[in-house]
């Protein structure tokens, strides 16, 4: 009986009987028809709901024979479990989109039928087994959508209704007469046996006929360039049409196609092509697109492109297996999110994304634009992301790289454009805010609840534990709800969460992951703690760094790649959400989403060429790969540093550290920055160790490291702003570690894993110091402080101790980085390294002293007479960051014997020591000795100038009191010697600093903004030259594929 | 009677007529006149689809005393591709319904029936 | 431990005395030298000790803060502490100073020590000339430190160590062993950042003694002067038997040492009277180009003929 | 040149937008091409489909026999359905779902035409006075009123049996309607009366259907009555009593439309 | 440890502005005590005397004699006297000829700047008397009612010969402990400064410039 209720039949029966009678009970009451008409649309939606979970569970697949005569002779639906989740899908999405559009659908009896029967026209495409059949369906969902595009009878609409028809109605005169076509030769109608039959097939009559076919289809997808028809419906229908064209016709033309394919065994790699140039081309004119609407046309035509890509590809490779959760894990994705931000431009009512600033600050809006963006981009956990990185590991299984370069750019230049509309959305001007209810923005919401749940079960089916490893996101949903609460009250509780949650997570590792783990998340949590200095609300500021920290924890869990690069990737949004919270942050934020997402592509191309060689994703198998070894390495190191601020790739860097949030870019830097180091030394560790590989990968990181060294000192060199400084800093110190790794010597990675444990320390005490001076002066421009170390001595002392930690300077920490990693250099033979490693720690003094000179010494301004020393929650973490620092500086062997164990698994050696000596090939040292001698040599000229002070009356003067020339000074503004402190460096060497990557990034991104405006010439909005554009496709496509049959 | 079976004839009129209908699409501007070219179209295909069905030498598929049950299988045209014509015209017709509908609501707005001055959205 | 601290720490004392005083002298000398060459006579020989001294015994004095205050110590515990870290007489135990604490390395490192808190004090003392004087200085160190970290690779390379003991032991035997000979390539560029490390003309800029006067030091007086004075001749002295150490074969007395010493130094002073003073931006360019390409050509040198 | 003086629509347009220059081949920055390259193109096409097409034609050859489905439909079809005309067995049976979708379609453009054709809150124009038909028109459609419906009615109701259907027999009543028009312009059509028409016909159609399921083999089974004595009007199942569904549905939907058309009150210039 | 001065008496700056109050001392300068041992005292002034730091600084006309100092004919070297370019290291100031009420201010910001012991020469006539300017309207007639002079070397102009016997002069008169010039500035402040403010009418600077 229940079978019989939810029978899929019944889909039908609802749809039509509640068409048929609506006019009727319209004319009754308005109010009821439309009730009728949710109930009608809920119905069809459980019904195929409880077909799909009753087929998900194993129940046979429903074959529907109609006339009570068996297939071929009479039409057949199926109801298996792909059509069940497509029709499920598309039914729940059409319920939403009634829902939201239900204010203007209830207005007339006809929209109210002609919406139902859109509907349930896609679930006919979708479930009907008969090549005819399918057409009618075609048609009855096309003349559905044909009237409720046009129906409110706007100019627009109406331009865009009537090109609309006109193409569509060309591709269905293409179906229509390929199928009859089909007929001819085959003798029947219903696919399975034209499938069996296929043999039939052939002669110019069956090439023609298989073409009009196929052409039909692919056009009603919207292929680039014969397309412009369909980005005009999108720019100009409203937002719930849009979406039922965008996600609900074309899942169903997607599902015809996937019914057909196998009739179109030839032309796969035709299909390939047509859909990855209109990916490509899409998401390239998408750049230069600020209407909303149409933007989100251009994501949707590339979507469907990337998933026809992708099923023809897996099928021509015989993937079937793998088919499933990758296209219907993008085709789940794109419904929800794209559905999701169609509703929300509906509801916002913004044409253009600069409109959008009208959104900043409303929580509700943002989170669920987020949440749709971040899955349309295919970041975890939403079903997007497993979707692609399957879709990638298949590809490379097959060898084919340049579908996934293919895949990876095209998705890098979606990214580009959507978080480009996130960015104005999140950034407020004088355009007038949006004022929207809650009830308006339930289906959106809907969708990205129902994003996250999908995530949920596509990562289960995609083989992944989501326990441990979504842990950030459930903790970042859980403090997300507290967000109401007072600012440190969430501090704490964010405290609480990751000091738990990184503990149960990290809290039993072993070895290297260890070390990383007490950097990571207990730097981390120290770090952490300054938060607490702030007590504003900081919305959304506490759940993201929660977020961030137990990313990292549970990114040094991974035990595959996919769980690496999942815990990866939620760092990469987390940290790029929280620089977005920065006062400026939104611009730089969206150049270091896109490195990072480049970054990571290139990881993630990294990993599916090793599954490719070695079958597995276990990162213990990434050395496995044999001839692919190098591919690998180069594939993922380049990812890591790029990640780490490469020279050449680090133009995101200053933007973001700069304009985050202080006591985010403290962490950013001193925290977030070691996990690309982690990525490198498990790389490294397993591939570029092994001595059977070329070492020119290695070579060539070790010099990427030291010229990001030496460039990142020099442009810190010249740096007004705090911040900017100390983030060129870090790029640079990151420099050094990275070319420790590519030392791939147990002495080169003691001290890499030195250096990033040390770097640590002072670079979270250099931020967490420049936040207290930020937060006292509120200034970020060095120039314009001074002075203030009468104010804030402990904070001058924290900078200073720090600055000789990472000076090199003995006798603390840094020397000993300097020491490990030269005798390193010189063991293998890297003197050129070597040298620019000198010449950069010489040019990284500047910088250093630049601080000190600027910001605490020299002239006070007045209007910091009375600032205070900084907020002592600051203070603490750098005092006990200072501490270690001291304890470390005279007892190194406490930090050097746990690294040199750690790395010993990876690259075997030990260190040598002499008693307290650590003994090289070439040198020695001594560090509890130097540190007494420096002591002393220090201690003993003080107690001199202190015996000899008693002599004398030493008077202590104020700041003007110094010698001016006879005169006297006359402001701190004019005396304080700070501005362009090194203009005459600049004039020596400045040629060598010169933006050249940013001039080139630049460059990029002109190009790309040419490209797309040459690409999308064709779009002319002529309804004429569109017909001509099918017509030539459908030439193209026939000459193109003359040979192949 | 040249060599050519008569179905042939149809066959070609049809595809002239989708030809016909298609240079009616493309080089007029007024879209009435490529409402009509799609109905040109349109036709065209329902004549191929007969051509197509017409087995040589058939009569009408009805069953009677001219074409006795037994005789059927080769006495009759194949009455596949006319039930689909038949489905097929409609279909025609309701698109052309709506599609006229769009001209007269285009024609109010912008009291202009060019198919150039319906491109308000580009690129 | 092994080491006998007392007897370490005095013999260091004597060492650092005898380098002091030495470099006192030794500093009067080159004086009296230029003075010889302008047609005059010149300091007495004693006149740097009394200069110390008169500082020392002013009366007065101001402070600006605390690192003002502590800025000529750091300066001279990175004098002191340099020169503890330099084996001044090679094969004497008593003037190895603490060299086993570490090596070259630390040698090069430390040296920085004295710069930064000299530039901490005179940053604090709020006089813009100070600044100016460091940013200069500073500069200037990042340009001669390419030539002298180049040539430093390649002696380390060449003697396949980084202890200064062992560089120095390589190097007896005769002069012929000398880096001066061995290795000249090496030794031309390391002797030409030696010219910008000592500060005189042409590379005194950062001093300027008319334009910003003395630069770093403006503010410094009294007592604190007096430390100053005599870290730059402790310190001079100490890079001097550093040069000696690596590339003049060493010393295995002090009459050895004081010739070599003052004839390294002599170099930098012939220089200095000849040649008028370059502005920063050229001085640094300056260091960039030729002697850059030397210690370049000294590494190529070693890998191709030294080492096999 | 229709192109010319047209307002560049959206921002980036506007920016391109620069004085024609109308000698060029094409125009990079507006993606104007010259007119008579367009058509040359557009020639080109043509010549190339049209070679495709004539590979096609070149290649068909007539049938001999009936395809396979067609075989079965011809030697089984009048026993299994009792219908003596083979399209409508194909029609209203095997393809029956192909038929209802086909219902549906008429009844969306039906009902989309309306929506779009819909009355305006403002009419900008007055509605003219039509004039009346002439004598000789209006003379005509009274004699020929009648016989046209009936013709209509035995046409749908004898589509099991001769040529024609639910689909014909609409029309031809639909076509009875637009003469109705013609002769009396004043006349209204009762859009109740077609309303209810077409939304109960269209809903038992669907119950019909729903029939199959319960009582026969499937939905649209029309052997849900007795088959009847083969070749009489009260046979062939349920194929008779869809057709009449199906004819009146169609006959009022497309008198609907026709009535939509007229009745528009800013009538365009067509 | 640092031993400063009693502040309680501490300085009116008049001439600063309220926010200017906060940038300048406003401690009142006191006397040195020499050092209590004798031998102390008198090794000290002998360094003094024997490392003369000179004031680069030519306040007058006289300035052009003091460059043949350090040349090749008279080579004040030689006998202890080099040029200092800051005052807080210099210990002698000469002040080199006529001073006009303009110089007359960094004249003393510059003395009030050297560390004592300080010395201070005044060249030619002119401190003395005026000189040639006796009757100018805007040059000071006697240097020693504004800052203390511990040895005038008249003439217009001295040649450098006699710069050499000052500058002997005054190493003998500090070996002997004469030179308290500093002590005595600091010990008639009020007065010195009272004059000084009589004939600068812009006292835009601290009462006593450290």
């Amino acid at each position: 009986m229940v079978a019989a209720v939810f029978h899929p039949l019944g889909i039908f029966i609802v749809a039509l009987g509640t068409a048929f009678l609506t006019p009727l009970l319209f004319r009754k009451r308005e109010g009821f028809a439309s009730l009728i008409f949710m109930l009608a649309l809920a119905a069809m939606a459980t019904i195929a709901a409880a077909g799909f979970l009753a087929l998900a569970n194993g129940a046979p697949t429903i074959e529907i024979e109609t006339a009570g005569i068996a297939p071929p002779f009479a039409i057949n639906l199926r109801f298996g479990l792909y059509e069940s989740f497509f029709v499920f899908a598309v039914n729940l999405a059409a319920l939403l989109a009634a829902w939201h559009y239900l204010p203007r659908l209830r207005k007339h009896a006809a929209t109210l039928l002609l919406f139902i029967i859109m509907v349930m026209g896609i679930d006919g495409m979708v479930m009907t087994r008969d090549l005819f059949n399918l057409f009618i369906f075609i048609e009855i969902t096309s003349i559905a959508t044909y009237t409720l595009i046009g129906f409110e009878r706007e100019a627009g609409m109406l331009s865009a209704g009537f090109k609309y028809i006109i193409a569509t109605s060309i591709a269905s005169a293409f179906f229509l007469l390929g199928t009859i076509f089909v007929y001819y030769q085959t003798g029947t109608l219903n696919i399975d046996d034209i499938i069996a039959h296929q043999s039939a097939i052939g002669g110019p009559i069956g090439f023609v006929a298989l073409l009009l076919l196929l052409t039909s289809l692919l056009i009603e997808l919207k292929p680039y360039p014969a397309n412009g028809w369909g980005l005009d419906v999108y720019e100009t229908a409203p937002s719930a049409i849009a979406s039922m064209i965008s996600v609900g016709v074309s899942a169903g033309v997607i599902f015809a196609l996937y019914k057909v394919q196998p009739l179109f065994g030839d032309f796969l790699t035709s299909i390939a092509v047509v859909g990855g140039i209109t990916f490509l081309a899409s998401n390239v004119i998408g750049l230069r697109q600020n209407n909303v609407k149409r933007l989100l046309g251009y994501s949707s035509i590339g979507q469907m492109g990337l998933m026809v890509l992708a099923m023809a590809l897996l099928q021509q490779h015989g993937q079937h297996t793998h088919l499933a959760l990758i296209v219907g894990g993008l085709f789940l994705n794109h419904l929800l999110a794209k559905a999701g931000l169609f509703w929300l431009a509906g509801v916002v009512q913004r044409d253009t994304v600069r409109g959008w600033a009208g959104v900043a600050g409303k929580p509700l809006l943002l989170l669920v634009l987020g949440v749709c963006l971040a899955a349309l981009i295919g970041l975890p956990p939403f079903p997007g992301f497993w979707a692609k990185w399957g879709l990638v590991m298949e590809l490379a299984v097959d060898n084919l790289y340049g579908w996934i370069a293919l895949v990876l750019v095209g998705s890098l230049l979606e990214a580009a454009y959507l978080f480009r509309w996130f960015g104005h959305a999140l950034r407020a001007d004088d355009s007038e805010p949006v004022n929207v209810g809650v009830a308006p923005l339930l289906p959106p919401a809907a969708a990205a609840a129902l994003l996250a749940v999908a995530g949920y079960f596509t990562a289960r089916s995609a083989g992944v534990v989501p326990g441990q490893l979504l842990l950030p996101v459930y903790a970042a949903g859980a403090l997300f709800l507290l967000d109401g609460l007072p600012g440190r009250l969430k501090s704490l509780a964010m405290l609480a969460v990751v000091a738990g949650g990184g503990f149960w997570v990290a809290g039993d590792l072993q070895g290297l992951n260890r070390i990383f783990a007490l950097i990571l998340v207990a730097g981390g949590l120290l770090m952490a703690v300054a938060t607490l200095y702030r007590g504003d609300a900081r919305k959304g500021f506490y759940p993201l760094l929660a977020a961030l920290l137990l990313s990292l924890a549970t990114l040094l869990t991974a035990h595959t790649s996919l769980e690496f690069f999942t815990s990866w990737e939620l760092m990469t949004l987390s940290s790029y959400l929280l620089v977005t919270l920065g006062r400026d942050g939104v611009k730089p934020a969206l150049s270091y989403l896109l490195f990072s997402l480049g970054s990571a592509f290139l990881i993630l191309a990294g990993f599916a060429v090793a599954f490719a060689a070695t079958g597995s994703i276990e990162l213990a198998a990434l050395g496995n790969a044999g001839d692919s070894v190098p591919l690998v390495f180069s594939l993922l190191a380049l990812g890591f540093v790029i990640k780490a601020g490469a020279f050449g790739f680090h133009i995101w860097l200053p933007g973001a550290y700069t304009e985050a949030d202080d006591d985010t870019t403290a962490i950013l830097s001193a925290v977030m920055s070691k996990a690309s180091i982690f990525g490198l030394v498990i790389v490294a560790g397993q591939l570029g160790v092994r001595a059977d590989i070329g070492l020119e990968p290695a070579y060539v990181l070790g010099w990427i490291g030291m010229l990001t060294a030496t460039f990142g000192a020099l442009m810190a060199v010249f740096q007004e702003d705090f911040k900017r400084l100390l983030a060129y800093s870090s790029m640079g110190q990151l420099g050094y570690i990275v070319a420790g790794i590519a030392l791939m010597s147990h002495l080169g990675w003691v001290a890499a894993l030195y250096m990033t444990v040390n770097h640590f320390l002072y670079k979270g005490v250099l931020f967490l110091a420049a936040a207290g001076v930020i937060y006292r002066t509120n200034t970020r421009l060095m120039y314009q402080m001074g002075g203030l170390i009468k104010n804030m001595p402990v904070t001058f002392v924290a900078v200073m101790m720090a600055i000789i930690a990472m000076s090199g300077v003995p006798p603390l920490t840094g020397f000993g980085g300097k020491w490990l990693l030269f005798n390193a250099m010189m063991d293998k033979g890297w003197y050129w390294l070597a040298a620019v490693g000198f010449f950069s720690s010489a040019v990284a003094f500047l910088y250093m002293f630049r601080i000190l000179q600027t910001v605490f010494l020299g002239q006070r301004k007045l209007a910091h007479k009375d600032l205070r020393e900084a907020p002592l929650i600051l203070l603490v973490p750098q005092v006990v960051m200072l501490v270690i620092i001291l304890v470390l500086s005279a007892y190194p062997k406490l930090l050097l014997d746990p690294l040199s164990a750690a790395v010993a698994p990876y690259v075997p050696g030990a260190l040598l020591w002499d008693g307290l000596a650590l003994q090289s090939h070439l040198g020695y040292w001594n560090a509890p000795m130097i540190m007494i001698i420096v002591g002393g040599v220090w201690a003993i000229p003080l107690i001199f100038l202190l015996l000899v002070s008693l002599t004398i009356k030493i008077q202590p003067v104020k700041q003007f009191n110094i010698v001016y020339a006879a005169e006297r000074p006359h402001r701190p503004e004019d005396t304080h010697y700070a501005y362009r402190f090194f203009a005459h460096y600049e004039r020596a060497i400045g040629v060598l600093v010169k933006p050249h990557a940013t001039a080139f990034w630049s460059a990029v991104s002109e190009w790309s903004h040419t490209l797309a405006a040459s690409l999308r010439i064709l779009y002319t909005g002529n309804g004429q030259t569109y017909v001509l554009f099918i017509l030539v496709y459908f030439v193209a496509l026939y000459f193109a594929n003359t040979g192949t049959v | 009677m040249t060599g050519l079976p008569v179905s042939t004839y149809v066959l070609s009129t049809g595809l002239a007529l989708i030809l016909i209908g298609l240079w009616g699409l493309l080089m007029q501007k007024n879209i009435i006149r490529m409402i009509i070219g799609f109905s040109l179209v349109d036709t065209g295909i329902h004549m191929v689809m007969i051509a197509i069905g017409y087995v040589t030498g058939g009569t009408a598929p009805i069953i009677d005393s001219a074409v006795p049950i037994k005789d059927a299988a080769t006495r009759v045209v194949d009455p596949v591709p006319s039930a689909l014509v038949l489905t097929a015209i409609v279909i025609g017709l309701g698109v052309t319904a709506v599609m006229l509908s769009y001209a007269v609501n285009i024609y109010r707005e912008k009291k202009s029936l060019s198919i150039d001055d319906c491109s308000e959205s580009k690129w | 431990m092994d080491i006998d601290w007392f007897q370490k720490i005095g013999n260091f004392g004597l060492t650092l005395l005898i380098v002091t005083v030495y470099g006192l002298f030794m500093g009067a000398f080159i004086e009296r030298i230029i003075a010889k060459v302008q047609g005059r006579v010149g300091i007495p020989y004693t006149q740097p000790i009394i200069n110390i001294l008169q500082t020392l015994t002013r009366r007065t004095a101001i402070s600006h803060g605390i690192m003002f205050y502590l800025g000529p110590v750091f300066r001279i515990a990175g004098g002191v502490g340099t020169l503890a870290f330099v084996p001044v007489i090679f094969g004497s135990e008593t003037f190895s100073n603490f060299s086993g604490a570490g090596d070259l390395m630390l040698v090069i490192y430390f040296m920085f020590f004295g710069q930064l808190g000299m530039a901490l004090g005179a940053g604090e003392s709020g006089h813009p000339y100070a600044a100016i004087g460091i940013a200069r200085g500073l500069s200037q160190m990042t340009a001669y430190e390419v030539p002298f970290a180049l040539s430093v690779i390649a002696i380390v390379l060449q003697y396949d160590t980084l202890s200064i003991t062992e560089i120095v032991a390589a190097q007896q035997g005769g002069w012929q062993h000398w880096t001066l000979f061995t290795n000249p390539i090496a030794v031309a560029a390391a002797m030409l950042a030696f010219l910008g490390m000592t500060g005189y003309s042409p590379f005194d800029i950062f001093l300027a003694p008319q334009e910003i006067p003395i630069g770093p030091p403006t503010e410094f007086h009294s007592a604190y002067l007096s430390l100053l004075q005599t870290n730059r001749a402790l310190f001079g002295a100490t890079k001097l038997v550093l040069f000696m150490n690596l590339f003049f074969g060493g010393a295995t007395g002090w009459v050895e040492l004081a010739i070599k010493t003052w004839a390294i130094y002599m170099v930098a002073i012939a220089v200095g009277v000849a040649f008028p003073r370059f502005r920063i931006d050229q001085s640094i360019r300056f260091f960039f180009k030729i002697p850059t390409l030397i210690g370049i050509a000294s590494i190529v040198y070693v890998q191709m003929a030294l080492v096999r | 040149m229709p192109r010319s003086g047209r307002e560049p629509v959206c921002a980036s347009a506007r920016r391109y937008a620069r004085p024609q220059r109308r000698a060029t081949v094409f125009d990079a920055r507006t993606g104007n091409v010259n007119p008579m390259l367009k058509r040359l193109f557009i020639f080109f096409t043509l010549i190339l489909v049209a070679a495709i097409f004539s590979d096609v034609a070149l290649n068909y050859s007539e049938h001999t026999e009936l395809s396979r489905l067609a075989q079965h439909y011809a030697s089984k079809g009048p026993e299994e359905l009792g219908a003596a005309n083979l399209v409508t067995s194909v029609v209203v049976t095997y393809r029956g779902l192909d038929t209802l979708g086909e219902v549906t379609v008429l009844f969306i453009s039906a009902a989309g035409v309306g929506l779009m054709l819909r009355r305006r809150k403002h009419p900008d124009t007055v509605v003219p006075a039509r004039k009346p038909a002439s004598e000789l028109v209006e003379t005509a459609a009274r004699l020929l009123m009648p016989m046209v419906f009936v013709f209509g009615v035995y046409v749908f109701a004898n589509g099991h049996l001769t040529p024609g259907g639910g689909f014909q027999g609409g029309a031809i009543i639909a076509s009875g309607v637009l003469l109705l028009l013609l002769a009396m312009p004043q006349a209204q059509l009762s859009h109740r009366l077609i309303g209810f028409t077409e939304s109960l016909s269209g809903f038992s159609y669907v119950v019909v259907g729903v029939l199959g399921i319960v009582l026969a083999g499937g939905f649209l089974d029309n052997r849900i009555l007795p088959l009847g004595s083969f070749g009489s009007l009260f046979s062939a199942g349920a194929i008779p009593i869809i057709y009449v569904f199906v004819g009146l549905k169609v006959g009022s939907e497309l008198s609907a439309v026709v009535d939509r058309f007229r009745s528009d009150e800013s009538k365009p210039e067509l | 440890m640092i031993k400063s001065l009693s502040t309680d008496a501490t300085l009116a700056n008049a001439g600063l502005s309220a926010e200017e109050q906060d940038l300048f001392s406003n401690a009142r300068p006191t006397a040195y005590e020499p050092y209590s041992i004798k031998a102390v005292e008198d090794f000290a002034n002998w360094c003094r005397a024997n490392s003369l730091w000179i004031l680069a600084f030519g306040t007058g006309c006289g300035a052009i004699e003091l460059r043949p100092l350090m040349t090749a004919r008279f080579d004040a070297n030689r006998i202890g006297v080099a040029g200092r370019p800051t005052p807080r290291q210099a210990s002698v100031f000469i002040i080199g000829g006529y001073s006009s009420v303009k110089t007359l201010k960094r004249i003393v910001r510059s003395y009030e700047q050297m560390q004592g012991p300080k010395f201070v020469i005044a060249l030619g006539i002119c401190p003395v008397n005026g000189g040639m300017y006796w009757d100018s309207y805007n040059t000071i007639k006697r240097l020693d009612q504004y800052i203390p002079v511990d040895l005038y070397i008249t003439g217009c102009m001295p040649r450098p010969e006699v710069l050499v016997a000052g500058a002997l002069e005054l190493k003998k008169m500090i070996k002997e402990g004469r030179c308290d010039g500093a002590n005595r500035y600091v010990e008639n402040f009020d007065w010195y400064k009272a004059n000084q403010k009589k004939v600068i009418k812009k006292w835009d600077m601290p009462d006593y410039n450290w």
